[in-house]
């Protein structure tokens, strides 16, 4: 489904990304884990066109979308959740719904899907009318989850959902995103908790100071030692 | 001594050949009187360019009020001058000016500093505007009318001895660990600070030391166009200021001097057009920030070009 | 790509407007030539063409060159074309300074018209005297430093046109106490103009002479357009006459509010009053009990004065105002001048601007005063319906 | 007290008009963080259109008004893609060097064009003027309030309630984020530029039908104005600037009324001052802070 | 008395308590870790540590040489003045300076000339930046820096910018050296490399050390006490061993599932 080809970035002369390739295939949850720095969240900025890569190509369903814009890219079906969230905090949580349902124009099915996500997420129902900046950090998440899924995309990206929230909450999150993935929407996810993310992954990639270091399924990494020793500390 | 370094004792030789050629100049009459305006001006600006750039383009601090510190070293400089009408009132006038210019730029740093970018830049031109109404309704001042007859004690000598001056103390300043931690505050005031440097004392420091050379081109100023009154010091006069220190390059001493130079000979060649002359004066500003956002010398000085140049030979 | 298309258009735009607009300068330089000096005597205008005052300078520099249109039409100053110098300056003293170095020591004027405000005007004088060659304007009425100068010298090379701030304020006072019976007057001023202060200053030392009393002193700065609230606030006030020293681009607008609020005391001016424009922004119904000074009045029956309005009305499509008249007038004294010191030497026209006796001109006949300000009568003008319906003549001092 | 009351009236007309012009600014600001110097100028150029339209095409009030916002929307979006576009990623100074400029060819253009004398403007509504309880109200104040409450009402409409109107909101909080919803960041910069100028125009329009003058720098001291008024009220806030140009009008007419009417500037310079020391972002501004 | 103690420490910003009563001692010499989740609110309390927040509540108090300080709510400048130094998270040189001029920076505080010599360049001047140079340039050999020396900062590598900031926080002499994610964004080498770094600095400068870090084998190697920060709270402190076995700081930080594996 998605496709980057040896995908080189650059801000001034610090080389960020060195040579990303990886795929991710439809009905897929495809993690890419790393340490902080190691250019996870560049990798997302640039497939959802908020960087622009020195040179590589990014491919959607075969198509090359590398010289679109962030806006053609939505359109095409590519959304992401920002790392930090990036909710707009002065409007309500509807506002904010209805934000992500911004290139749309079909009225009645925006309706449904914003009652599909308030009843993927109970508590955004209960807090339409509040402005989106007094929720909290979970509360914030699934915002913008819901802020993401109302594209209707085919790819989501979501970067760290699981960063600053209590351990109850990422449990939750993760499931979220597990449902989300089966009902038929693809998945792209950077995550520094490793372990939680390998967990419910398909396949899964190591970054390393901007290079891929390391592919495989979620179980086969989970067990590597590299990864123990990485993230865990175990000498 | 070490401050009679070779280099040290070329620059003194070249601003007295600068000195001396200019003057013999103007004494045999190739440089004419119109000429010889011109190249005050260009002094002036220079001064109030250099200036302007130690507050806004090494310290980072957005000034749009510098005209009102001019206006108050000429007030100073002509009221005194007018009272004694002697070299040594003209030079009691530009200290007192230069002295007064500080001391308000003390009072107003203290608590306008605390402001940031815009929010400093609408807060001084506010208090430039201030200290020009202020001037408009004072008896001392004569109002509106303004004040004219100020004898004229501003000459080539002067000029050049201030503009060197204020050149030289201003780079010694930037280049000493005053002037680092001046710069560090551009840079990024949050690391700044955690490197032990009191931010506001050295924009307060920075935002004195501008207000001061400014109070010295503001009374070279009375003491040479003979007539001041308060809405020459208005914001568009700041505003002229800071244009010369933004297409010189914010950070460039050398880059402000240029482009005070540059200015003058385009002002006075662009006099020929009356009628499209400011149109053309707009419309060059507008292309110059497009093409060359970061002004002619960027943040460079003269001698870093030629510095870089040998290095990129020794690569070659 | 965008980059240079901007760059384009901007070169397009400014090619444009040198070719277009810099006719003149090139002319000049054509001119530059010195061995024709004898078909063509140049004249410099050192006026106010950007910046806060240059609707004056633009009126007077309007006037003037009607004039020289008209004595170049008519074959020139015995043959000699005017070849008149415009340089703008920005309404800035010091440029006005370097503008006039420039104009004396690279153009080689015989003289230099203008500055149009008195302190752009003070701020040349010093490069007049310097440089020995004379200056003249129509319009800048500042009592001191001047024409004479801090010492009471008269400065050789300085003269003017129109009478100082004292003649008007004297006269409006005057008129306020003896033909109005005003005792108590408000003053609005215009405090960013030299020329108001000096009006409102001698107003206030005569009408305080005659036993009045100044009620209120307001003040306003050029390009104001609300004055509701001072208004307001004299409003309370007793008062029999309103004094208002300014120039019309403000007075207009002033009178109109007053008169919006039901203010009707008669409103006093001086020859800044003197446009049309005064009419267009208060309006006719507001323009009754308006008594201003003026050089001239347009009820005027002399034939001069009739056929300046009348040609002055064709050739810009607008009736002149004061500054217009004046412009007008300090062209054909220059070439008169020049004429009647029958060289283009700076100093014989000096002399020749000072020995002047009875000038006719639109604004009055005068004869240079040895403090080379002039010497001729004053007009009271007043309004009604915004037409000027009376006026009364008062003598030279 | 009549007093009084007239004096606000009075500051309530000056104010309206402020606030017309500073909502520009505060959109303007909001979305880009430009000090849109040229604001000031886009209304002069306004109170010309109006000028012409009324005086040539003999078009009413109404039309006039329309007629003048869509041309000044249009040069707005000219001067926004022309100016600022490609500067986009320059230094902040770079953008205000720019927008002086901009603001200076504007003044110098339209001299150029129509004389540097002041103009008086068509009569299009009658000066008819009410006594109500011993204030003196006149009816071309009554259009500038309506009309000035009307325009914030339609502007709080389009911010709240249009698509565009969110895409603004959305790009000035977070650009980055607001692409990532699909919103086309260079398009709603433009959409802002064009209500902020259409804004100004009408301005423009009120002020020469009130005060009947208008002249190529009539723009100056009222942009600057309203930009104080803007940063008073909290610069990016709608109802900020709103509050802010009715604020500054009011104190304007109080000093002027009470006080020194030569200290007004001042005044309202001076009270700035201490706003953004007390406040520094303004009364309705949202305190943002850096991220270290 | 420890060096630093940390006593009841909170800080809130409007509803959000970032860090809770929290509360730590450090001893003079030791190199301690903090660990957490991202947004556990590490950041924030070095934030309060350095005077960049004013603490909402609790205290901060540093012993030097038996003169005890209060911290909290001091300005930034002083609390380096006092003996504290920093590095940022993400990288906070001045960029468009030189190597050398970012060390020489940090110098300044105790710079001894006064203005006048500044402006005069007197012999005190020539002496003193002379003096200041060789010291900077030493500490820049230090991290194998100085032939960098006039190279802007912001064209280092990645791994030189994060040395340079140690060396310039160094420049300070301060007495307790606060790293946030010194290893954030460097590869395994490098990480290796930083780790013998820091262990030598901190016995050539006989430093106290806290710091900030999400590589494990750094902290495990390194730290002789870990204290673990959780939704601004403190869930656990120890040696690293006691903390890869405890059971809420598995739960917290490393994941449960894995854990479980």
């Amino acid at each position: 489904m998605l496709e980057i080809k040896n995908l080189n970035v650059h801000y001034g002369v610090i080389q960020a990304l060195k040579n990303i390739s990886l795929t991710v295939n439809n009905g897929e949850i495809v993690t890419l884990i790393g340490a902080n720095g190691a250019g996870k969240t560049t990798t997302l900025r640039t497939i959802s066109g908020l960087n622009k890569p020195t040179s590589g190509e990014i491919l959607l369903e075969g198509k090359e979308i590398t010289s679109l814009s962030a806006p053609q890219r939505v359109k095409l079906g590519i959304s992401q959740v920002p790392e930090g969230r990036r909710i707009f905090p002065d409007m309500s949580v509807l506002e904010n719904l209805e934000l992500g349902a911004f290139l749309r124009n079909d009225k009645n099915n925006i309706k449904k899907d914003m009652e599909n996500i308030y009843q993927r997420f109970p508590i955004l129902s209960d807090r339409k009318r509040q402005t989106a900046g007094t929720l909290s950090g979970g509360e914030q998440q699934m915002l913008a989850m819901g802020r993401a899924l109302m594209s209707r995309p085919r790819i989501l990206l979501l970067d760290e959902p699981s960063m600053g929230l209590a351990p109850l909450l990422v449990r939750e999150i993760f499931e979220i995103i597990k449902d989300i993935n089966s009902t038929g929407t693809t998945i792209l996810l950077v995550e520094q908790n490793a372990s939680m993310a390998l967990a419910i992954a398909h396949r899964a990639y190591v970054i390393e100071t901007g290079t891929i270091v390391m592919s495989g399924t979620g179980e086969e990494l989970a067990k590597s030692d590299e990864i123990q020793k990485a993230y865990l500390g175990g000498e | 001594m070490k401050a009679l370094t070779k280099k040290n004792l070329l620059i003194l030789g070249a601003i007295l050949l600068t000195f001396t050629v200019v003057q013999g100049l103007i004494s045999v009459g190739i440089i004419n009187k119109f000429y010889e305006i011109t190249i005050a001006m260009i002094c002036i600006n220079i001064i109030l360019a250099v200036s302007l750039n130690l507050v806004t383009g090494f310290t980072g601090q957005f000034s749009l009020g510098h005209a009102g510190f001019m206006s108050i070293g000429a007030y100073f400089g002509a009221v005194i001058n007018l009272q004694m009408e002697s070299t040594g009132g003209f030079l009691l006038g530009i200290f007192a000016g230069a002295l007064a210019a500080t001391l308000v730029g003390i009072l107003i740093g203290i608590p306008t500093l605390r402001l940031k970018g815009d929010y400093l830049a609408i807060a001084t031109l506010g208090m430039a505007e201030i200290i020009r109404v202020v001037f408009l309704n004072l008896d001392i001042t004569n109002g509106a009318a303004g004040l004219s007859g100020i004898p004229r004690y501003t000459n080539w000598l002067w000029l050049c001895f201030f503009t060197v001056a204020t050149v030289l103390l201003i780079n010694n300043f930037i280049k000493s660990s005053y002037g680092r931690a001046c710069i560090s505050i551009r840079e990024d005031e949050i690391a700044a600070e955690s490197m032990g440097i009191n931010t506001t004392k050295y924009k307060v420091m920075a935002f004195a030391i501008g207000a001061f050379f400014a109070g010295i081109a503001g009374a070279l100023h009375s003491s040479y166009f003979y007539f001041i009154r308060p809405d020459i010091f208005g914001f568009l006069k700041s505003i002229d200021i800071l244009i010369i220190v933004v297409l010189g390059g914010m950070g460039s001493i050398t880059g402000s001097i240029l482009a005070a130079i540059l200015l003058a000979v385009l002002t006075t060649y662009l006099q020929a057009f009356t009628a499209v002359r400011m149109i053309i004066y707009a419309l060059l500003l507008v292309v110059i920030m497009i093409f060359r956002p970061q002004g002619i010398m960027g943040t460079k000085e003269i001698s870093d070009l030629f510095k870089s140049k040998k290095k990129d030979e020794r690569i070659g | 790509m965008k980059k240079i298309l901007v760059l384009l258009f901007t070169l397009v735009c400014v090619v444009g407007l040198v070719t277009g607009c810099g006719g003149g300068a090139a002319n000049e330089n054509e001119n530059d030539n010195g061995d024709v000096a004898a078909t063509e005597v140049k004249i410099g205008i050192n006026y106010e063409l950007t910046g806060n005052v240059a609707s004056y300078g633009e009126s007077s520099v309007k006037g003037i060159m009607m004039a020289f249109d008209e004595i170049n039409a008519a074959g020139g100053i015995d043959g000699m074309k005017i070849v008149p110098i415009k340089v703008d300056n920005k309404s800035d003293p010091a440029e006005a300074t370097s503008l006039a170095t420039r104009l004396m020591t690279q153009e080689d004027v015989v003289a230099c018209l203008g500055p149009a405000t008195s302190g752009n005007y003070m701020a040349t004088i010093p490069v007049a005297m310097g440089n020995e060659i004379p200056i003249i304007s129509a319009s800048a009425t500042a009592d001191e430093g001047v024409t004479v100068d801090k010492k009471g010298n008269v400065n050789e090379y300085v003269f003017r046109l129109c009478y100082n701030d004292t003649f008007q304020g004297v006269t409006m006072a005057n008129f306020a106490a003896n033909n109005l019976s005003a005792k108590n007057a408000v003053i609005i001023q215009d405090k960013s103009s030299d020329y108001a202060e000096g009006l409102a200053k001698n107003f206030i030392s005569t009408f305080e002479g005659t036993g009045g009393t100044i009620v209120v002193q307001e003040g306003y700065v050029a390009k104001d357009k609300d004055f509701n609230a001072i208004l307001t606030k004299i409003k309370g006030e007793e008062f029999d006459v309103i004094f208002l020293p300014g120039y019309y681009q403000e007075a207009g607008l002033v009178i109109k509010q007053a008169r919006d609020l039901g203010i009707t005391a008669p409103v006093l001016g001086a020859d800044g009053f003197d446009s049309p424009v005064l009419l267009e922004l208060a309006g006719a119904d507001a323009l009754n009990d308006v008594y201003f000074s003026n050089h001239y009045s347009s009820l005027d029956k002399d034939p001069k004065v009739q056929d300046f309005i009348a040609a002055y009305t064709e050739k810009y499509g607008v009736e002149p105002n004061a500054f217009n008249a004046l412009g007008y007038d300090l062209g054909n004294y220059i070439a008169d001048a020049i004429k009647r010191a029958g060289s283009t030497d700076p100093i014989a026209v000096k002399d020749a601007l000072a020995g002047t006796e009875n000038f006719v001109g639109v604004t009055g006949s005068f004869s240079m005063g040895a403090d080379h300000n002039p010497v001729k009568s004053i007009v009271v003008i007043g309004l009604k319906d915004g037409v000027q319906s009376t006026s009364v003549k008062v003598g030279p001092k | 007290m009549e007093q009084f009351l007239q004096q606000v009236v009075n500051g309530i007309s000056l104010g309206s008009i402020y606030a017309l012009i500073a909502l520009g600014y505060t959109m303007v600001y909001g979305i880009i963080n430009l000090i849109n110097f040229a604001h000031g100028d886009v209304y002069m150029i306004g109170a010309y259109i109006g000028f012409a339209a009324i005086t040539y095409a003999k078009l009413g009030f109404f039309p006039a008004l329309v007629i003048t916002m869509i041309l000044c929307a249009i040069l707005g979006v000219v001067i926004e893609r022309v100016a600022y576009k490609p500067l986009r990623n320059s230094t902040r100074i770079a953008v205000l060097i720019t927008a002086i400029g901009v603001s200076l060819l504007l003044e110098y253009v339209m001299m150029f064009f129509v004389g540097a004398e002041v103009r008086s403007y068509p009569k299009v509504l009658s000066g008819e003027v009410f006594h109500l309880v011993g204030v003196v109200i006149n009816i071309q104040q009554i259009y500038i309030v309506v009309t000035a409450i009307a325009l914030m009402i339609l502007l709080q409409f389009i911010v709240h309630k249009t698509k565009i109107g969110k895409a603004m909101r959305a790009v000035s909080v977070d650009q980055d984020a607001a692409q990532l919803m699909g919103i086309k960041v260079d398009s709603t910069i433009s959409y802002t530029f064009a209500i902020g100028s259409a804004f100004a125009g009408a301005a423009g329009v009120l002020v020469g039908i009130y005060y009947n003058s208008i002249d190529p720098l009539m723009g100056i001291m009222p942009g600057l104005k309203a930009f104080i008024a803007a940063v008073f009220g909290g610069i990016g806030s709608i109802p900020g600037a709103m509050i802010g140009g009715l604020s500054i009008g009011i104190m304007e007419t109080l000093v002027s009324g009470y006080g020194n009417s030569m200290y007004r500037d001042a005044a309202v310079f001076a009270f700035l001052i201490i706003i953004l020391i007390l406040k520094p972002t303004g009364l309705l501004g949202k305190n943002t802070r850096e991220k270290v | 008395m420890p060096l630093l103690s940390v006593d009841k420490l909170t800080k809130s910003f409007g509803g959000l308590t970032a860090v809770s009563n929290v509360t730590m001692n450090i001893e003079k010499g030791e190199l301690v870790g903090i660990i957490g989740p991202n947004g556990a609110g590490k950041t924030t309390l070095f934030n309060l540590f350095t005077g960049v927040y004013t603490p909402t509540s609790g205290s901060i108090k540093l012993d030097s040489d038996g003169e005890v300080k209060e911290l909290g709510g001091l300005k930034p400048y002083n609390v380096t003045k006092a003996g504290l130094a920093r590095t940022f998270q993400n990288i906070r040189l001045f960029k468009d300076l030189t190597v050398l001029d970012n060390v020489r920076i940090a110098m300044h505080q105790n710079i001894q000339y006064k203005l006048p010599s500044a402006f005069f360049r007197f012999n005190k001047f020539y002496n003193e930046e002379e003096s200041l140079r060789e010291e900077a340039i030493k500490l820049l050999d230090i991290f194998h820096l100085s032939h960098k020396k006039n190279e802007l900062a912001k064209n280092l590598p990645y791994g030189e910018q994060r040395h340079l900031e140690i060396a310039r926080a160094l420049a300070t002499k301060p007495a307790i050296l606060l790293l946030d994610e010194p290893a954030a964004g460097m590869n395994p080498n490098e990480t290796a490399n930083l780790t013998e770094t820091i262990e030598w600095i901190r016995q050539e400068f006989k430093l106290t050390i806290l710091l900030i870090e999400h590589d494990m084998s750094l902290v495990m190697k390194i730290c002789e006490r870990i204290y673990v920060l959780d939704y601004g709270m403190m869930i656990a402190s120890g040696k690293p061993a006691e903390i890869r076995a405890n059971k809420k700081v598995i739960e917290a930080y490393l994941g449960e599932d894995v854990s479980n594996a």
